[in-house]
Parts: C-alpha cells; sequence; structure tokens
C-alpha cells in the first residue's frame, strides 16, 4: 500500500491543488459523517427500549431543526460546487504557450507524435515544469486518457479531438491508463509517462531519430494528396488559402462565424460540406476514410505550422520546446522550408 | 383505524385461497404477484451475486489468472446488467410496494391487477431474454451498453441482452403507472395525502421516476439495435453519428434510474425507523416533499455521468451545480431519520439494525457522491473504482440492506411466520462487516486510479483488491443465511399474529397473512399516520 | 365528477380549425423564411396539438389530476431537450 | 343491453366513477410515457438537424408534400369520427358508435395505405438508409441520417396506428356484443385517447419532416 501511495503523490501543479480540495471534502464530509453516525450510535444505546409497553414522547418535529439541516449543507455543498468548479477550469482550459504533442487511441494503444516528427507507443515523454498539451483523437472507439499522478482525464473520443494539458512537477515514471471501457482488453491499454528533467528531456529529444518533423511530413501529404492543387498560399485559386488559418475565425456561407480550431480544421478536411467558406462554393473532395488519423494529425501540423493569425498566440513552434519559455514563441528553424512565416496576411 | 388488539384467526388468506400453481401464475391478487416477483428477483441477485464472486476471485490477483481479459469483461457487463435491471429497479417496488401499496391505504388491490400481472410476465419474458443471451455466449459491452463500441465494434449478443432490458423496461413502466393510479384513485375513506405512510409518498415518487424516464431507456436502445443491426448511422461517428448523443440519452434515464433503486429503500427505512423507535417520524411533512423533489431535480443532473466526455464546461457546470441541489432533499431525509429515534424507544430488532446500517453506508454513498458532483474531483477519480465503490455503498449498503430490513420487517405480515431473531441480528451484523471490508477499499483504490473494468491491473494494487475479495466472500455467506432461515421460517417459524411489532400502519390491523381482499372490513382512516399515542388507550383497555 | 359531454359543435368547430391550420401550415412552408421556417411549423403544430389535446382529448374538461399528468409529459420532454440542447450549443462558446 | 353494474365495476373498486376516473387517469399516464418515449427520437433528430442543417432541409424538401398533407388531413378526419365515436358513446348511440368506429378505422387504413405508397416511392427511390441509399446532394450521408429518423419516426408511428386499428376493431366487436352503454363505455374513451394521441405525434413528424424544407422543394 505505501509504494501505492506514492505512485500517487501528487506529480503536477493541478494535482497539488487537487488534493486540497479532495482531502478538505475528506475532512468536511468525514466530520458530518462521524457526527452522524455517532449520534444514531448514542441515541440507539442511550435510548434503547426498556420496557415492552414504553411509550416515548411523541415529538413531531420542528421547523427551526428542518430549515438549519437545508440550508447549511446547501452552503456547504454550494462550497464545493464553486470549488470543484474552478478547479475544473483549471484543468480543463490549457495555457497558451503548451507544448503540443498528439495523440492517436486505437484498440488497444496509444500513440504518441511529437511535433519533432518523433512518436511513441504507449509512452510519453515530457519535460518537467512545462505545460503540456495533448491533442487527441482515437481511431475507433472511445478511450479515455487518464494518468493519475497528474489528476487528468479526458475522453477520447472518435471524429473529434479533445484535449488535456498538464504540467509535471517531479521527474519520474508514472502510470498512463486506458480509463473508458473499450472492448476486450481495455485493461492493457496502458503505458508509462516519463517525466524528465529539462536537459535530459532535450538530450532525450536530439537523440530522436526522426525522419522529420510532423509538419514537414504534413508538408508531405499535402503535395501528395493534392491539397496544394488547389490550396495555393499567394491569395489566388478558387479555393481558401490555409495560411494563417489556424485560430482565425472563419466567416462561413451560413452567416456563422467560426474559429478555426483543430477540430474545424479536421472536419474542413473529411467533411469539407460540413461548414462552407463564405465566397467559395464546396468542391473539395471528401477526404473521409482516405486518409488516416495520423496523417490528418499531420496535416494538421502544417496547417497550424504555416503561420500564426494576426492578433492570435501561435501554441508552440513546430520541432522543439519553445527556446524561450513564457516569450512570445514564433515558427522555430524546424518549420517546414520554404513556408511563408507572413504574418500580416489579412483576410 | 381501529386496531385488531387480539389476532383474529382467519382461516382463509391470500396464501391457501387457490391452490396449485396455475393459481399462481393467474393470480390477480397484488399480494401474491409481489410473491412472485419476489421469487424472481431473488433468483437474478444471486445469479447477479455469482457474477460479482467471479470477478472478485478473477481480481485477487493482478495477473487475469482466471478468465482471459474478454470473459472478465462479460462478467461484469452481466452483473451490471442483471443486477440493475432485474434485481434492484424492481427489487422493493415491485415486492414490498406492491404487497403493501394496496394494504397501507386501505385497498382491495392496486387499480389494474392485470396490468400489475402483465408487468410480472413482462418482466420474466425480458429476463428469459437476458438469460438466452448469456448462456448463448454472453455480453460485453458494460451496462452502460457506450457507442460506438457497442454497435460496431463488439461480436457478443448485444442485441438480445438490449432487447431483454428493453422489454424488461416496459414491465417497469406499467408498475409505475399502477401505483400512481393507485395512490391517486384507491385510497381508503379518511386517507389524505398527508394521512399516507411515507412508504407511499416514497414509492408515488418513484414511480413518478418509472414512467417518465424509462421509455427514454427503451427508445434509446431502440435506436442503437437499429444502428446495430442495419448498419446505419444514428451514433457511430464513422457514419456520422454522435456517441455523447447516446451518453445524454442514456443518462438522462440512468441517473434517474439509480433515484428508482434508492428511494423505495427509503420507503422501508421510513417505516422501519418510527416502528422501532415508536415516535412518529419526524418532520414528516418535510421528507415527503424531500421525496418529489428528488424525483423532480433528480432529472435534471445526468450530465454528471459525462464530466469528461467531451460535455461542453458550461453544461459541466450547469450539471455539476444541480447534482448539489438534489443532494439537499437526501441531506433533509438523513437528518430527519437520525431525529426521529432521538428520545425514542429504540429497540434492536433485526429490520432496525438494517435500517441503521442503511444509514451510515448510505451517507457515505452519498457523501462520496458529492465527491464525484464536484467537477475538479470528478475528473480523476471517474471511471476508477471510488464511482464503483460509491454507488455499491447506495445500492448495496443502502438499498439491498433496506430490502432485507424489509424483508424481516414485512416478513411476519407476507407469510404469518416470524423468523428466528438472534441468526437475523447475526447475518446483519455479517452483512454489514462483509460489505465495509468489500467496499471500502475500492475508495482508496479509486483514489489512487486504479480504473474500472479492469481484469488485470498493476500489482501496486493487489493489497487493497484482496481485501475487498475477502470482503465478498464475507458478504456472500450474510447473503445465503437469510436466505435460508427465512425459507425455514416459512414452514417452522413462530406464529406471528397481525401486529407483531406494534407498527400502525393499516397493513398491521388485518390478519398475517392478510384475506385475499386485504381487509374483513374496509378501513376508515381518521387520523395521521404513526400514531404511537395509540398504544397508551390499547394500554388502557388491555 | 362526472364528465360533461363535450358538444358535436365544439368537435366540429375544433376540426374545422385543424384543418385550416394544416393548410396554413402547408402553405406557409412554400415561403421561404430562413430559420423561421422551423418556427412556424413546429409552432403550429403545437397549437394543433393543444387543440386535439384540449377538445378531442377531453384536456379541457378533466381534472386537475388527469391534467397534471397531460403536462407532465411535455414538461419532461422539455427538461430533456432543453438541457441537451444547451450542451450542444455551448460547446463552442 | 348494458352489463348490470355488478359485471362492470371490478372488485377493487367502489364506484363506477372512482373506476373511470382511475382509468382516465391510467391512459393519461401511459400518453406520458409515450412522449417521453418519442421524445427520445425528437431529441434525436433536433440534435442532428442542428448539427446538419442543410442537409436536413434538403431532406425534408424531397418528401411528397401531396401525400404528406393528404394524410395529414386523413387522420385529422379520423380524430374527428372518433370524437363523435366518444360522443355517441356517452350518449348511447350504439349503432352510431359503431359507424364511427368503423370510419375511424377505414381513415385509418386510408391513412397507413399512403404511408406505405410513400415508403414504396422512396425504396424506387433508393432513399432507404443502408448500402443502396442515392440522394442527389453534395452530401449524401447526412440526407442518410435524416431518412434514418424519418423511417424510425414515422415507422414506429405507423407501429402504434396498427395498435390502434387492433384496438378500435376490439371496440367494435365489444359494441356489437353489447358491452357499451350511456353508463359504461370508459374504453372507448380510452381507445380515443389514444387515437387522438397518435394523431398529435403526427402533427408534429408532419411539421418537421414535411413542411421544414417544403420551400426548397423542387417539382
Ligand atoms: C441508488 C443509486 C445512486 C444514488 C442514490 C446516487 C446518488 C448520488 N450520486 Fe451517484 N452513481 C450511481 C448510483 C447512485 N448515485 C451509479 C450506479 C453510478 C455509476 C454509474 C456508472 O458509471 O456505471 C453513479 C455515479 C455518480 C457520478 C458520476 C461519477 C462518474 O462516473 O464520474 C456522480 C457525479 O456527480 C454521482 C453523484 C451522486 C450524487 C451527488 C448523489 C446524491 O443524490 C447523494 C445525496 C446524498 C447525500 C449527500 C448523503 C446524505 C447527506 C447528508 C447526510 C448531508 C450532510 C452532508 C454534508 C453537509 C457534507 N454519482
Ligand atoms: C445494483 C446492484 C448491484 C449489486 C447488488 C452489486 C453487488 C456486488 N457487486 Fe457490483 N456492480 C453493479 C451493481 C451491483 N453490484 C454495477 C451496475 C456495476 C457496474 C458494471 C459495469 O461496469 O458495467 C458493478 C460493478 C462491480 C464491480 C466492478 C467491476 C469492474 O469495474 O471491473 C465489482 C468489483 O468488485 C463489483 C462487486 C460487487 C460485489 C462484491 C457485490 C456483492 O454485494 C454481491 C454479493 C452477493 C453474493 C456474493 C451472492 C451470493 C451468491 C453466491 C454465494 C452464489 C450462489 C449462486 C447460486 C445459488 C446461483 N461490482
Ligand atoms: C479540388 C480542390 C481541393 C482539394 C484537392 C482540396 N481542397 Fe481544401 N478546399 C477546397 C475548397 C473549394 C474549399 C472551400 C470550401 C469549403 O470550405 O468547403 C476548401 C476548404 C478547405 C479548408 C477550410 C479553409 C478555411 O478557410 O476555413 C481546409 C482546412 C482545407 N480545405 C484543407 C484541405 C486539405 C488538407 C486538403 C488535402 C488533403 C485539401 N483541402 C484538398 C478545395 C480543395
Ligand atoms: Cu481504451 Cu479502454
Ligand atoms: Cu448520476
Amino acid at each position: 500500500m505505501i509504494p501505492a501511495l506514492l505512485l500517487v503523490a501528487p506529480a503536477s501543479r493541478v494535482a497539488v491543488e487537487y488534493d486540497w480540495l479532495f482531502w478538505s471534502l475528506v475532512v468536511v464530509c468525514g466530520g458530518v459523517a462521524v457526527g452522524i453516525a455517532a449520534f444514531v450510535v448514542y441515541s440507539a444505546i442511550h435510548f434503547h427500549r426498556r420496557s415492552e409497553n414504553e411509550l416515548p414522547p411523541q415529538i413531531k418535529g420542528s421547523l427551526k431543526l428542518e430549515v438549519t439541516w437545508s440550508v447549511v449543507p446547501l452552503i456547504i455543498f454550494l462550497g464545493m460546487f464553486a470549488w470543484g468548479a474552478s478547479l475544473y477550469f483549471d484543468i480543463e482550459r490549457p495555457p497558451a504557450n503548451a507544448t503540443e504533442v498528439y495523440i492517436v487511441a486505437r484498440q488497444w494503444m496509444w500513440k504518441a507524435q511529437y511535433l519533432d516528427g518523433r512518436r511513441e507507443i504507449d509512452e510519453l515523454h515530457v519535460p518537467v515544469g512545462r505545460p503540456v498539451k495533448l491533442i487527441m483523437t482515437s481511431q475507433d472507439v472511445i478511450h479515455s486518457f487518464f494518468v493519475p499522478a497528474f489528476r487528468v482525464k479526458q475522453d477520447v473520443l472518435p471524429d473529434r479531438y479533445t484535449t488535456v494539458w498538464f504540467q509535471p512537477s517531479k521527474p519520474g515514471k508514472y502510470h498512463l491508463f486506458c480509463a473508458e471501457y473499450c472492448g476486450a482488453k481495455h485493461s492493457g491499454m496502458i503505458g508509462y509517462i516519463y517525466a524528465m528533467e529539462p536537459r535530459e528531456y532535450a538530450l532525450w529529444l536530439s537523440q530522436g531519430a526522426a525522419e522529420g518533423s510532423l509538419a514537414s511530413t504534413g508538408e508531405k501529404m499535402f503535395h501528395q494528396f493534392g491539397c496544394a492543387n488547389c490550396h495555393h498560399f499567394d491569395g489566388q485559386g478558387p479555393c481558401p488559402d490555409l495560411k494563417g488559418l489556424y485560430l482565425r475565425p472563419v466567416l462561413l456561407t451560413t452567416g456563422q462565424t467560426v474559429v478555426a480550431d483543430e477540430s474545424y480544421i479536421r472536419e474542413s478536411i473529411v467533411d469539407p460540406a460540413a461548414k462552407i467558406v463564405a465566397g467559395f462554393t464546396n468542391y473539395m473532395p471528401v477526404f473521409k476514410n482516405v486518409l488516416t488519423e495520423d496523417q490528418l494529425v499531420e496535416l494538421l501540423a502544417y496547417i497550424k505550422a504555416i503561420g500564426p493569425a494576426p492578433g492570435t498566440q501561435q501554441p508552440s513552434s513546430a520541432g522543439s520546446v519553445p527556446a524561450t519559455y513564457g516569450g512570445q514563441p514564433g515558427i522555430s528553424g524546424s518549420g517546414p522550408a520554404g513556408i511563408s512565416t507572413d504574418q500580416s496576411r489579412a483576410h | 383505524m381501529t386496531p385488531v388488539a387480539e389476532a383474529v384467526t382467519v382461516e382463509r388468506n391470500y396464501l391457501n385461497q387457490g391452490e396449485g400453481i396455475l393459481s399462481w401464475l393467474f393470480t390477480l391478487d397484488h399480494k401474491r404477484i409481489a410473491i412472485l416477483y419476489l421469487v424472481s428477483v431473488t433468483m437474478f441477485f444471486f445469479l447477479g451475486g455469482l457474477f460479482a464472486l467471479l470477478m472478485r476471485l478473477e481480481l485477487l490477483t493482478p495477473r487475469a489468472w482466471l478468465f482471459n481479459p474478454g470473459d472478465y469483461n462479460k462478467m461484469f457487463s452481466m452483473h451490471g446488467i442483471i443486477m440493475v435491471w432485474f434485481f434492484l429497479i424492481p427489487s422493493i417496488p415491485t415486492t414490498l410496494g406492491n404487497f403493501f401499496i394496496p394494504m397501507m391505504i386501505g385497498a382491495k388491490d392496486l387499480a389494474f391487477p392485470k396490468l400489475n400481472l402483465l408487468s410480472w410476465y413482462i418482466f420474466m419474458f425480458g429476463g428469459a431474454v437476458t438469460v438466452f443471451a448469456l448462456v448463448r455466449g454472453g455480453v460485453d459491452t458494460g451496462w452502460t451498453f457506450y457507442t460506438p463500441l457497442s454497435t460496431t465494434y463488439l461480436n457478443t449478443y448485444v442485441t438480445a441482452t438490449a432487447t431483454g432490458v428493453f422489454i424488461a423496461g416496459f414491465s417497469s413502466i406499467l408498475t409505475g403507472l399502477n401505483f400512481i393510479a393507485t395512490i391517486h384513485r384507491m385510497r381508503a375513506p379518511g386517507m389524505t395525502w398527508f394521512r399516507l405512510p411515507m412508504f407511499i409518498w416514497t414509492h408515488y415518487a418513484t414511480s413518478l421516476v418509472l414512467v417518465l424516464a424509462t421509455p427514454v431507456l427503451a427508445v434509446t436502445l431502440l435506436m442503437m439495435g437499429v444502428e446495430r443491426i442495419f448498419h446505419v448511422g444514428i451514433f457511430d461517428p464513422a457514419l456520422g453519428g454522435d456517441p455523447v448523443l447516446f451518453q445524454h440519452m442514456f443518462w438522462f434515464y440512468s441517473h434517474p434510474a439509480v433515484y428508482i433503486m434508492v428511494l423505495p429503500g427509503m420507503a422501508v427505512i421510513s417505516e422501519i425507523i418510527p416502528t422501532f423507535s415508536r415516535k412518529p417520524l419526524f418532520g414528516y411533512d418535510f421528507v415527503a416533499y424531500a421525496s418529489m423533489a428528488i424525483a423532480v431535480i433528480g432529472f435534471l443532473v445526468w450530465g454528471h455521468h459525462m464530466f469528461v466526455a467531451g460535455l461542453s464546461i458550461y453544461s459541466a457546470m450547469a450539471f455539476s451545480f444541480l447534482s448539489y441541489l438534489v443532494a439537499v432533499p437526501s441531506a433533509i431525509k438523513v437528518f430527519n431519520w437520525s431525529a426521529t429515534l432521538y428520545k425514542g424507544s429504540i429497540s434492536w430488532d433485526t429490520p432496525m439494525l438494517y435500517a441503521i446500517g442503511f444509514l451510515g453506508l448510505f451517507t457515505i454513498g452519498g457523501m462520496t457522491g458529492l465527491f464525484l458532483a464536484a467537477l475538479g474531483i470528478d475528473v480523476h477519480v471517474t471511471d476508477t473504482y471510488f464511482v464503483i465503490a460509491h454507488f455499491h455503498y447506495i445500492m448495496v449498503g443502502g438499498t439491498v440492506m433496506a430490502f432485507l430490513g424489509g424483508i424481516h420487517y414485512f416478513w411476519p405480515k407476507i407469510t404469518g411466520r416470524l423468523y428466528p431473531e438472534g441468526l437475523a441480528r447475526l447475518s446483519a451484523l455479517i452483512v454489514f462487516v462483509g460489505f465495509n471490508l468489500t467496499f471500502f477499499p475500492q475508495f482508496v483504490l479509486g483514489y489512487l486510479g486504479m480504473p474500472r473494468r479492469y481484469a488485470a491491473y498493476p500489482t501496486e494494487f493487489q493489497m487493497l483488491n484482496v481485501l475487498s475479495t475477502a470482503g465478498a466472500s464475507i458478504l456472500g455467506v450474510g447473503y445465503i443465511f437469510p436466505l435460508c432461515y427465512l425459507l425455514w421460517s416459512w414452514k417452522y417459524g413462530k406464529k406471528a399474529g397481525p401486529n407483531p411489532w406494534r407498527g400502525t400502519g393499516l397493513e398491521w390491523t388485518t390478519a398475517s397473512p392478510p384475506p385475499r381482499d386485504n381487509f374483513e372490513v374496509s378501513p376508515i382512516v381518521e387520523g395521521p399516520p404513526y400514531d404511537f399515542g395509540r398504544m397508551r388507550e390499547e394500554l388502557h383497555l388491555g | 365528477m362526472a364528465q360533461p359531454i363535450v358538444s358535436k359543435k365544439t368537435y366540429a368547430l375544433t376540426f374545422g380549425t385543424l384543418l385550416g391550420i394544416t393548410a396554413l401550415t402547408t402553405l406557409l412552408g412554400f415561403i421561404d423564411m430562413g430559420s423561421l421556417n422551423t418556427v412556424v411549423a413546429v409552432g403550429l403544430a403545437g397549437v394543433k396539438a393543444c387543440l386535439i389535446a384540449g377538445f378531442f382529448m377531453h384536456g379541457f374538461y378533466e381534472s386537475r389530476t388527469v391534467r397534471i399528468a397531460m403536462i407532465a409529459g411535455v414538461a419532461w420532454f422539455l427538461i430533456m431537450i432543453s438541457l441537451t440542447l444547451v450542451d450542444y450549443a455551448s460547446r463552442f462558446w | 343491453m348494458a352489463e348490470p353494474l355488478a359485471l362492470i365495476l371490478r372488485e377493487q373498486f367502489h364506484a363506477p366513477e372512482q373506476q373511470r376516473e382511475t382509468a382516465t387517469l391510467g391512459m393519461w399516464i401511459f400518453i406520458s410515457t409515450e412522449i417521453m418515449l418519442f421524445g427520445g427520437l425528437f431529441l434525436a433528430f433536433s440534435v442532428y438537424r442542428m448539427y446538419y442543417p442543410q442537409a436536413f432541409i434538403a431532406g425534408s424538401a424531397d418528401m411528397n408534400i401531396a401525400l404528406g398533407a393528404t394524410n395529414t388531413a386523413v387522420l385529422i378526419c379520423s380524430s374527428f369520427t372518433m370524437a363523435l365515436g366518444v360522443h355517441s358513446a356517452e350518449v348511447g348511440g350504439r349503432k352510431l358508435l359503431n359507424l364511427f368506429l368503423a370510419l375511424t378505422m377505414i381513415l385509418g387504413a386510408v391513412f397507413l395505405g399512403i404511408k406505405f405508397t410513400e415508403y414504396y416511392l422512396h425504396y424506387l427511390d433508393h432513399r432507404v438508409p443502408g448500402p443502396g441509399f442515392l440522394f442527389p446532394s453534395a452530401d449524401p450521408p447526412k440526407a442518410e441520417m435524416f431518412f434514418l429518423l424519418y423511417f424510425i419516426m414515422t415507422g414506429l408511428h405507423a407501429l402504434h396506428m396498427f395498435v390502434g386499428e387492433g384496438i378500435l376493431f376490439s371496440m367494435i366487436l365489444r359494441n356489437r356484443a353489447g358491452s357499451f352503454s350511456a353508463e359504461y363505455h370508459t374504453p372507448v374513451v380510452l381507445a380515443g385517447l389514444y387515437w387522438h394521441f397518435v394523431d398529435v405525434i403526427w402533427v408534429f413528424l408532419f411539421a418537421i419532416f414535411y413542411i421544414e424544407g417544403l420551400h426548397l422543394h423542387k417539382w
């Protein structure tokens, strides 16, 4: 039991906050529960029936008491709600400067794709002290990404991106579980997260023999699947210019405006007709069942890398841990060659 | 309410009126139908329990040593499906509810006796289909049938099982309908709403949920079946559907369903505690309103099962907030039950032991529900053993305890015999100890991060799992005891007399076992429920 | 609480109105009103439903309990649909 | 001849009025459950309607409004005759009751006939979801979702119509056997409630499936 407890010792910033809340609830609820139990046991013993014909005072109720024990718990509950909700917002909202890693889940393995093109199966290496954001999708059924030591969990859905983030605070090897039942080998869909000191992490990164960054593979795909035939980067032609698309508000034919986040871009590729950009007619082929989730991730990384939209933060550079941590990370050198990073292109 | 002071021995009662198996299979008597249900749900309970034992055995070691993981998945799926739909949901309402709702309101029968019998047949048919699926090879969806796993990826008997559950759902609906109509229209003269025993109020609330939630389960399973059979998209994203919609619809039913499971338990407790404290239920009105509030607000909180499923965070906030609201009426009830004990004349008969057990375990289960309802906390413990422990505390520690308590409490009325008190107290103790040993370690496991539905697990979780398995075997013994001595006492127990506990309800004014029409003379109600003060007059007279 | 008998005239009037609304619904359906089309179609359907439930099904003449039973189904349906749609609508905030 | 009161009153009741009220209440509760049953489907429809607005409007534009509107009118007529049937029962007009029940059944049959004709036309047009599905638009899979919901919802509705026909038929038989009178005709009232309810469901189905995209209908 002791080693188990150690294993779940909080290893991320959120986990520490989490434990505060959790143990506070244990104290409050435990206190009330012990109080109730004590009262019940005391009554049961102290007022134990003494004679067969005993008739106790017939007390019917008390408005004062009723109000007290409705309102006081309510107030306590509201406190729990507020604290729980604020923690949830911390857990759910990744900071803008987080390093991105793409996760593709399938029965029954986790595949991680780093921006520098490294791939790992059932393992994930992350630096200590820096926020990491995972952009996750599933190839088949629903899975759930769960790292107990970080106190985070997020279902991974097919046909959609969900994200989770954490900031490891202690180097170590932590369990990664699949927490949503996903078929026969659900309990085998486990792995490890290695949180490393930044120096070691940099070393680990440099040893990776990647065939090129994720975005550059994406660029190859972009040509291979003929995207480049239609989508030009000079604003010419009958197709939208994809430069700076990421996080830009896009006006649709329906008059709605949507923000071009990961899910939107993904949908635009697999199901172009779903949302059509204003001013264009849709004749883009449907890439559903043509591209694998891995390829989609590569294309996505590429599209995100080709120039940030004006005025929005670019999450992280393609390829490596942001050199200037906390500063304004731009496109670092490892981005695909020949791609303009001109940020001033107006829509 | 004229209590029968002396035991009026009625020669003919509902048990001996009509002989032979056919007189049971075609009976329209709510009491006999209750017995039919009792036999059926008991069988399903032990079947579900058998799966639980096998599961616990498997979890003794970190490796999958007894079954391969696929078979383990079938174990928990069949365990959950049978326990929820074929044991716990029908357990109290169709047995004790069926038997005692008409008696407590002074009616001859339910409003629609034929419908009542039909419900049982539908239930058994649904059960038969499910058991058929089980013997043919089982199902491994989990009791939640999440898509697209269930519709596209599994090749077990998903459709057959879902059909069984679908069918059983209609039995629930008809039972609920029958209860509502009965409680509205069949009360004896003088039995006003605020003279109803709390048992009735709470069953009324339960029936509301049964009637309004169950159809949604039916239609959800229907759509799931269509998708699975015809390979057309409703919930599968590969076919254009949305799996989260399935979860919305499933939990729209299943959260209210957890109140279907606990409210009847509360109904029983609200009878036992006054009787064995000889005091009126403290804060009667508030407890009545609390039951209704649980039934209504219980419909607004289903999203708390989906906090990490891809729900919008704003929606999640609303659902979390509402979950806390629905906990308030439960709190009111716990406090009122406790207050009823205060200055009472408390006897330690077996039903009361179960009731006290219920109080403690339900409180723990409910409070851990508060943990889960806190958004941030749920993220870590959802889909771990923490959730498993939470709901077993409420469903097993709460409702099953209440069920056992209720069976003991009403046993003399149902059979006319007393059960052996000493043995009964002993097994209540065994159940309590075994239960806590089984499920308390699971809270810790959950906090440590052990996911649910795992056939194999990392070694550091073993110690707690061994404790839990040990507890489960004690618990199993604790359940087999009552089965044996209750059956024994049906034949050989001491004769009970009409009112062994000196209860105040109408059901205690008639003979044990009651005559076919429940009462020799149709009762007229003149006073409030739980009127123990009458005892004084009785004593003066006697 | 004997049930009043609804007159044939009331039935006939209801019937006429229902047919009228059906015609109106269909005619309005031909006009492109943008998203209003849905609102009008479902709204008029709601009016028809009320007429049927009120007159044909004696909803306007029944006891309070029965009326509550009628309304409960609709109210619960609205709970289900509104809370679910709120989730979908707020996903992209 | 009306049955003697003793036979009509089931033993668990103490007065005919109580029995009637109870039965009506029971029926209404049942209808509430039916609302929730169809409600789940309406919910699914709304969600996908929100996801795929164009495809759903296009699907709706593809419906045969002539048949749909006719069917709506037929069903409203049948509700009218049903209401008149209940009226006849209330005043004890056995012959008229028979007539109206029969008329209602015929109208119901007409409705089903038209509905299945429509299904057949959909089949000819390859609008049945599944491998053979065809839809002349940019986005057949989404229109397929529309048609799937269309078939499930109208199919479940048609199933209810069949049940309703069965109930009406049994009412006719019981009426001919002389079971109903001005004093006792609760089963007819209940049958009427059921029938009207099924009508109400159709009114909504008509609105969402036929009317929504009517303005885009290609003639
Ligand atoms: C009978 C069954 C039952 C009951 C009554 C409840 C009652 C409650 N449940 Fe539980 N629940 C389940 C059965 C039940 N649950 C099941 C089966 C699951 C899992 C399903 C699955 O995934 O397979 C589940 C899962 C579940 C979850 C989702 C967990 C997850 O999967 O992530 C949540 C989250 O909010 C939750 C919350 C609650 C709450 C707030 C209550 C409240 O109603 C509890 C209210 C009661 C109390 C609070 C106790 C008494 C109060 C006091 C004594 C007051 C004093 C206290 C203080 C002042 C602190 N439950
Ligand atoms: C509704 C009621 C209910 C009840 C009463 C129980 C009772 C028990 N449950 Fe169950 N449980 C659920 C509902 C219930 N459960 C649900 C809904 C799930 C989720 C399923 C899912 O994930 O899909 C679950 C899941 C679940 C798990 C998690 C599985 C997993 O996620 O991997 C475990 C693990 O320990 C467990 C254990 C037990 C135990 C030990 C009991 C004990 O209380 C049982 C004790 C009973 C006995 C031991 C019976 C004695 C019988 C014999 C001795 C055999 C004799 C046999 C014959 C005569 C035929 N349950
Ligand atoms: C035959 C031409 C064609 C090809 C090939 C093509 N597209 Fe498109 N694409 C379009 C058109 C036209 C639009 C605008 C209409 C729309 O939004 O659907 C578009 C829109 C998009 C958008 C949304 C743009 C915005 O501003 O919101 C993205 C993203 C996109 N395409 C990515 C891709 C990718 C990735 C590929 C290759 C796998 C690809 N496209 C291949 C024609 C094409
Ligand atoms: Cu993947 Cu469980
Ligand atoms: Cu819940």
